[in-house]
């Protein structure tokens, strides 16, 4: 592993929900909003497919924050969707907090397909805490993180 | 292995401007899996999706990812390209370079870096994807309406007259719901009865449409296109198919004391009776509480003076099971209980009324033949207080939180009414605000203090007393900033509208949820109304929210036109990316099918041969028509047996991995 | 000991003579005194052998998933903790019900013996019980200790007989710095062999196949080869378990290697209560749990961020 | 002058409990209120002006005096409003803003009615003590 | 044997630790979270805590040779190349101190089966790197019974013996390795008596506590190989096995356990092929394209103990496969161990 010291590049994955948030993205790429490269989005269909196991995938694998995207409350494309990702997550938030996982890591966050600068700024908002907090250290594989070297 | 093409765009500058197709594209060679790599200007062109079509057969591909735009956009545009060369639609995956790259960043080498990135996901992904088929399943090409009422009416003669098989199921011996109490309505102040009745003619004549009164829904199973309807056919104790309506029992009857329910219990039926003289079918019911014969076993004069020998004391419930290919809620409403708001002595003095007994009153065919008398005395009233919001607009918990919607309204066709009949009795209307957004209906309100004098004061009324036979009101009037007592004759209370009890039950019957007061919910609250989250149930009246009757037809007609749409296929094809059980890995814990919206998993107990044992195992099997795909059931199972097709757990983790790499 | 003053294994006794069932699930007298194995009897002079006292510790209901579905009626012998955990399972279709005779017995706390050697005790020959002082004859002379400094961990705050505050420690650990959580669970899992002890006596994991046996699953794993894999078995074990867990802390009980692990299950039970009203799994067979329930005015995720404890 | 009333408003609204904003206006107080005879100003307008900072005025008042402590108005309420207990609030002020109590406490106890609710008890004190 | 001995005050262990750690790795018995484990010493860790008192560590010191996971190989695809990269890891010399007796001879039973064709080359490299220093057991427990495998206690072997006794700790190298490190330690260590009057007494007080606990009677004379069939097909193993949870406790405490899987792991960067610790007692051990032999827990169990007490000694000179340390006896959740198996299958082939 090269030891000399980069500049911090962190790992953001997002997963969006296909009716509200995905599409939120989308108009915040109309509307030409930026917000930082590190972030890659994973469509799926409603918040509440997103297994707590793939959040702690995403860590494993070097990620440095995670963020799920669903529909308002109460908007769900399956009516009822996101107030069961919103327990979920919650719990899940709750009990990483609870293993010393800095909280400012993962999020949670309503965001409507007409919602393009809510998106925008939720995603530079969570990265510009992401880059305060710096490198994940306390929750990821380090198999991942090294190249296979002899 | 898979065999990948993948396929760049450029947008034109759109995408090429800030990432570096080549870079990209190269990049794809090196993935696994990946057989073909290129790029073209406009992926989404005929030009581009021919690229595409001859790049499937020359490179012999397996799936293909285009790097383009949003899937939101042109997904569907690939995924018929690739169909049209032999490729399973689902074996198409979009890399959104466009709205998630190329327009937020301006950085070309960040950009391009995240180009590749999104690419390799999709590939990733693709590489574990395998052909869907969509599912298609039968339509039974009946429906069914539960709700005699004008919705239940309207939406049944708007499906029989597209040719389809309607059943009404109404719990009542006759059709015509609330309406067919109504007087008049508004605004145009119409008989109800003189519009109604010709309708309910109208069903009960249609070769295709089957009333089925005194009946109730017992159980619900199946699905879109497929429910199998168990509905009690209660004893009527005549025999319809032979009754000739002619009414000798009702006449003949000894037992008179049974409060009518359709005059809201201000005169007596007899225990055998027709509800109203207009009832469809016009064939009468043993009120079995109240017959002697029932009671005692003695009497059963009835069955002696019928001419037609229809009289059946021994008649059972029957259970009739029937195949429907949708479901209409039509059930309605009816007005809340007043126990919670003493202060109207509603239940100390008789003269103060509820509007609907009030529409009985004035009806020329109800108790006092259309004359308004007081109930008490049977005298002519001179003084009239109305009351608005009762138990409406109140979150104590004693009423309703939501506005009833049509109070303001009739209370104004009361009102008006009354003066043009009664010109000597003093209307008085107590309100919190007077809602009339409508067609006509502000003009019609207005009229009615304009024209005809009724007197609206702002305010509540905080206590009704009944005092040597006059009803202290004592309220607020506060425009004046005054309290007003008010010695009137009659109060009449605009009570609050819930939905009928029967809601509940067939929400949990139909899996249509109801929300917290017990209305059904509609699919979408703007884009789909007037169905339910739950596939072929649509919603039509004041089951969904309160409504007047022209909204009430609007929706009925509305729900109609889905039950059409939907009657019209004779296959329907089912989005294949729908949860599946893995039988084997199944606990038969029931988690799923708590969360599932659409109830869509049911549990079986089947045969497994492990170890070459038999064990009998429960197990969960997805309804694969019903199912809309959202994924709750598999983050719910603990054994990972339970995934979604073309989101798979798998899937969904090597898009991680990419990203993460 | 008793239940309703009956020596329990008269109770036993009787099954068997009245017929009730074919077959009893209870304790059997181990080699030395304080390991007693779970058994099932099938007759009435294999009671010889039964046992029940204060090291019974184990929770029968686990058991019940393979013997219940044997032929023949089973007895099965709960003591109250236990007793949620049956509910539970028959909640989720893992035990048929008909074939299950619950004899429901009393307990006054069941001792570790763990928790005596860890008092230095080595040796250790018997222990005899007055009022909560245990004397402890050992091969290196006569010890003794207070009964409740001995008793399992998940009896000394038992639901149903102390009414501690089981969640005092998981208060402790909140209060605690977000390093010094992570430094206090990293020396903690980093001690576990992933011998699957807990995952295997849990009465809530009773998958036919776990997700971490499952090679499919892609979190599947026979060892820790890396300290990520030792967080994110008990994370997800936890998780799974969630709103399903009726706290017996036979996890901890079991763990070879004293992880207190029933404390990342009683923060998710602590969770639950606060945000989603008070829930005890199995206190009924037939409740939806909170996470496959929802109200539409629940906490946001943020609450995590934005409440108390240390950060 | 309207910061000293903005700040008795909300100190009002505080000791209360009472989101003068849930009132939707109805009257429902003021056309229960049975003392309504006695007062200057309505029962419903004590919300208002405690919602519009008019702390001034309120105090003033004789209603503030004539209110009976019945609670008629905070059964009434179909917002649960609670009319009744604002009024005790401002009249809780009021008393404060004096800096005595005329009321002393070695008196209290011959004062005392069994018969009478508490709330009404109270409120008698704090008008007496006036 | 050596006939020299050596000793070093108690006191001073601390020396005589940081010498060794000097001129190798050195594990000793370190607490960690309440359980007493073999970790790496570290002279400047000030918060580390040994522990020469704790009888057994929970997991036995066959970690050090044979650890629960390690690298095999690598592999990096590049395009649609794959490259095979070496990772294992570089052995260094190390010791150990604090080995109990049973888990000295637990090394015998591993060097048969790793040492022999063909040898396991990781196992190998690190018996060659490693010194094994034993510590003889002053208090041994209730749930020992090494005895029943001809261990003794007081003689706890390896290639240096020590023993605590008079308020020092008393060295001796058995093996040229425990010479050679000796002689490393010459500024630290004194010359004393093997005979040495305190020194005869402790093992003489070993010997007599072992004498008295519960298990000395324990006898393993009925587990023949000519029996097998006999034992194999006995009926106490369904009843035995009933308790069993199917957990991987005691073949993970288990000195003698040697069983293992080789698994591969994605990184995403490529593939690592790593062996790890494999139990008997799991449903997918020795899973194989047509399914698991062993399909059922009372099978399952009755194969680790079969291996214990009849297979493994049928293939070595009659050697058991269990060393007597009392691990599983303490650990096995539903307290059903390899003494309850030896008395209740045992005992009824002796009728």
């Amino acid at each position: 592993m090269s030891i000399e010291k980069k500049e911090f590049k962190p790992l953001i994955v997002a997963f969006c929900c296909n009716w509200c948030s995905y599409a939120g993205a989308d108009l915040a790429g109309t509307s030409r909003l930026a917000y930082p490269a590190e972030i890659k989005i994973i469509r799926v269909p409603c918040s509440c497919r997103v297994n707590p196991m793939f959040v702690l995938r995403a860590f494993q694998r070097g990620a440095d924050g995670v963020i799920i995207a669903g529909c308002h409350p109460g908007d769900c494309h399956y009516t009822s969707g996101n107030y069961f990702a919103r327990r979920r997550m919650t719990m899940l938030f709750s009990m990483l907090d609870f293993f010393g996982i800095e909280r400012e890591r993962t999020r949670v966050d309503w965001v409507s397909a007409a919602e393009g600068v809510k998106f925008s700024t939720v995603m530079n908002d969570f990265s510009k805490k992401i880059h305060e907090l710096g490198e994940n250290r306390r929750l990821g594989d380090l198999r991942c993180k090294q190249t296979i070297d002899r | 292995m898979q065999r990948i093409g993948v396929f760049v765009c450029w947008c034109g500058t759109n995408i090429a401007a800030t990432v570096d197709i080549d870079t990209v594209v190269e990049a794809m060679k090196r993935e696994p899996g990946v057989v073909h790599s290129s790029d073209y200007q406009y992926m989404c062109s005929e030009a581009g999706q021919s690229r595409i079509r001859n790049a499937i057969k020359e490179h012999n591909l397996t799936g293909i990812v285009v790097c383009a735009c949003s899937p939101r956009m042109h997904e569907t545009t690939f995924r018929k390209a690739a169909k049209a060369a032999g490729l399973n639609e689902f074996m198409v995956e979009i890399a959104n370079i466009r709205e998630h790259c190329a327009w937020i960043h301006k950085d070309r080498t960040e950009a391009t870096e995240k180009a590749v990135v999104l690419a390799r996901t999709a590939v990733a992904k693709l590489n574990l994807n395998k052909p869907l088929t969509p599912g298609t399943s039968d339509v039974v090409k009946r429906a069914l309406v539960i709700g005699g009422g004008i919705a239940g009416i309207q939406s049944a003669l708007d499906i029989a007259e597209a040719g389809y098989q309607v059943d009404i199921v109404e719990k009542e011996p006759t059709i015509g719901g609330k309406m067919a109490q109504l007087d008049k309505t508004f605004p145009t102040l119409d008989c109800a009865a003189c519009i109604l009745t010709p309708k309910m003619v109208e069903a009960a004549q249609h070769d295709n449409i089957n009333l089925i009164t005194y009946s109730e829904v017992d159980s619900v199973s199946g699905f879109v296109g497929n429910f199998t309807v168990k509905i009690r056919k209660k004893a009527r104790s005549v025999k319809a198919d032979i009754c000739s309506g002619c009414g000798i029992c009702t006449e003949k009857c000894p037992s008179k004391k049974a409060k009518s329910e359709f005059n809201m219990g201000l005169n007596n039926r007899s225990a055998i009776y027709i509800p109203f003289a207009q009832a469809i079918p016009n064939v009468p019911v043993i009120d079995r509480d109240q017959c002697i014969k029932f009671k005692t076993g003695k009497c059963g004069l009835c069955a002696k003076v019928c001419p037609a020998d229809a009289i059946d004391f021994s008649q059972q419930d029957e259970i009739i099971e029937q195949k429907y290919g949708a479901v209409v809620l039509a059930t309605g409403f009816k007005p809340i209980k007043l126990d919670n708001f003493d202060e109207y002595s509603y239940a100390a003095s008789q003269d103060v009324i509820t509007s609907l007994e009030l529409e009985r009153i004035m009806n020329a065919a109800g108790p006092t033949g259309g004359k308004l008398l007081r109930p008490s005395d049977k005298k002519h009233p001179h003084t009239m207080v109305f009351v608005q919001c009762v138990g409406s607009r109140d979150t104590t918990g004693c009423g309703k939180t939501y506005c009833s919607k049509i109070c303001c309204m009739y209370t104004a066709k009361h009102a008006m009414l009354i003066r043009e009949k009664y010109p000597d009795i003093d209307v008085h209307v107590f309100y919190i605000d007077v809602r009339t957004p409508g067609k006509n209906f502000d003009e019609f309100y207005r009229r009615a203090a304009e024209d005809y004098g009724v007197n609206y004061i702002k305010g509540m009324v905080g206590k009704v007393a009944p005092t040597n036979g006059k009803l202290m009101v004592q309220g607020s009037d506060l425009i004046a900033d005054r309290q007003v007592i008010i010695e009137a004759d009659m109060v009449v209370l605009a009570t609050a509208i819930e939905p009928d009890q029967t809601a509940k039950s067939l929400a949990t019957m139909l899996t249509a949820s109801i929300d917290t007061n017990n209305f059904f919910t509609e699919a979408h609250p703007k884009l789909r109304p007037v169905e339910s989250p739950t596939a072929g149930v649509f919603l039509s009246g004041v089951c969904q929210g309160p409504k007047d009757i022209p909204e009430t037809v609007a929706q009925a007609s509305a729900a109609a036109v889905k039950v059409v749409g939907l009657l019209s296929k004779d296959k329907l094809v089912s989005n294949p990316c729908v949860a599946g059980s893995n039988e084997l890995l199944c606990n038969g814990c029931s988690n799923c099918q708590h969360v599932c919206p659409y109830g869509a998993i049911d549990y079986v107990e089947k045969e497994f041969r492990i170890n070459g044992k038999i064990k009998i195992r429960r197990v969960a099997q997805v309804n694969e028509a019903v199912c809309q795909g959202c994924g709750a059931c598999t983050v719910v199972c603990p054994s990972g047996a339970m995934d979604l097709k073309g989101f798979t757990n798998q899937q969904i983790m090597a898009e991680v991995d990419a990203i993460c790499r | 000991m008793q239940t309703n003053n009956r020596p329990v294994k008269e109770i036993a006794q009787e099954i068997f003579a009245e017929n009730q069932a074919e077959r009893i699930l209870g304790w059997k007298r181990g080699e030395f005194f304080y390991d007693n194995s779970p058994a099932v009897f099938s007759a009435a002079d294999e009671l010889q052998e039964f046992v029940y006292d204060a090291f019974c510790g184990s929770n029968l209901s686990k058991f019940l998933v393979k013997e219940a579905a044997k032929e023949g009626r089973i007895a099965v012998l709960l003591k109250p903790c236990d007793r949620y955990s049956f509910n539970q399972l028959v909640k989720e279709h893992r035990i048929d019900k008909e074939n299950v005779l619950p004899i429901e017995i009393d307990c006054d706390g069941m001792v570790d013996i763990d928790k005596v050697r860890a008092l230095g005790i080595k040796g250790i020959k018997s222990i005899s019980a007055d009022g909560d002082q245990l004397t402890i004859e050992t091969v290196y002379g006569q010890k003794n200790c207070s009964k409740e400094d001995v008793l399992l961990l998940k009896c000394q705050t038992c639901k149903d007989r102390t009414g501690g505050d089981r969640f005092a420690l998981v208060r402790e650990i909140e209060e605690m710095s977000s390093v010094e959580r992570y430094e206090f669970w990293r020396s903690e899992l980093s001690k576990c062999i992933r011998c699957n002890a807990c995952r295997n006596v849990c009465p809530a994991c009773t998958c036919e196949k776990c997700v971490f046996d499952n090679d499919k699953s892609g979190i599947a794993n026979k060892a820790n080869s890396d300290s990520f894999e030792e967080s994110l078995y008990h994370m997800i074990r936890a998780f799974h378990v969630a709103g399903r867990c009726t706290d017996c802390g036979e996890c901890s009980r079991v763990c070879p290697q004293g992880i207190p692990l029933h404390l990342i299950n009683r923060k998710v039970i602590k969770d639950l209560n606060e945000f989603y009203g008070e829930y005890q799994a199995g206190a009924d067979d037939s409740s939806v749990g909170p996470l496959t329930s929802y109200e539409l005015d629940d906490v946001e995720p943020d609450i995590v961020m934005n409440r108390g404890g240390g950060r | 002058m309207l910061q000293k009333q903005q700040l008795q408003a909300e100190t009002i609204r505080r000791i209360s409990g009472v989101n003068t904003r849930k009132c939707m206006k109805c009257g429902k107080c003021t056309a229960t209120c049975p003392a309504h005879s006695e007062m200057d100003i309505s029962p419903h307008r004590f919300v208002s002006m405690v919602e519009n900072n008019e702390i001034d005025a309120l105090m003033s008042s004789d209603s503030l005096w004539k209110c009976l402590s019945c609670f008629a108005c905070v059964e009434r309420c179909p917002r649960g409003v609670e009319p009744a207990n604002l009024i005790e609030a401002v009249r809780v002020t009021a008393v404060r803003m004096q800096n005595r109590n005329r009321l002393l406490p070695e008196n209290i106890p011959s004062l005392l009615n069994n018969k009478l609710p508490q709330q009404a008890l109270v409120s008698a004190f704090r008008k007496y003590s006036k | 044997m050596s006939s020299r001995i050596w000793s070093i005050d108690l006191e001073k262990a601390d020396e005589l630790f940081n010498a060794l750690a000097a001129g190798q790795r050195l594990y000793l018995p370190i607490e960690q979270a309440g359980q007493v484990q073999f970790k790496e010493y570290d002279p400047a860790d000030s918060k580390q805590k040994v522990r020469l008192d704790a009888l057994n560590t929970v997991r036995s010191a066959k970690d050090l040779f044979f650890p629960q996971s390690e690298n095999m190989a690598a592999f990096k695809r590049e395009g649609k190349k794959i490259e095979i990269i070496d990772n294992r890891e570089r052995v260094s010399p190390f010791a150990i101190f604090g080995v109990r007796a049973c888990d000295a001879r637990s090394f015998e039973i591993l060097d048969r089966v790793f040492l022999s064709e063909p040898v396991d080359v990781s196992y190998a490299d690190r018996r060659e790197n490693g010194t094994v220093i034993t510590l003889a057991c002053n208090e041994p427990e209730e749930t020992c019974f090494c005895e029943a495998f001809g261990i003794d206690a007081a003689e706890p072997g390896g290639d240096i013996s020590a023993w605590i006794a008079d308020g020092k700790i008393w060295w001796q190298p058995i093996t040229a390795r425990g010479e050679a490190l000796t002689e490393a330690l010459a500024d630290v260590l004194t010359n004393a008596e093997p005979d040495d009057e305190k020194l005869v007494m402790q093992k003489k007080q070993i010997r007599e506590i072992i004498a008295q606990l519960p298990l000395h009677e324990l006898s393993l004379e009925s587990f023949q190989p000519e029996r097998l069939k006999e034992i194999f097909d006995s009926p106490k193993w369904q009843e035995l096995s009933e308790a069993c949870i199917g957990c991987g406790t005691c073949t993970f405490v288990c000195p003698t356990c040697q069983c293992y899987d080789i698994r591969d792991y994605d990184t995403g960067n490529g593939v690592q092929r790593y062996r790890c610790w494999d139990s008997c007692m799991y449903s997918d051990f020795v899973m194989m394209a047509h399914g698991n032999p062993r399909t059922s827990q009372v099978e399952r169990f009755r194969q680790r103990f079969m291996h214990k007490l009849v297979y493994y000694p049928a293939n070595n000179e009659g050697v058991y496969s269990c060393v007597g340390c009392g691990r599983c006896l303490a650990k096995c959740p539903s307290s059903m161990n390899i003494v309850k198996v030896a008395k209740a299958i045992g005992g009824e082939a002796n009728v």
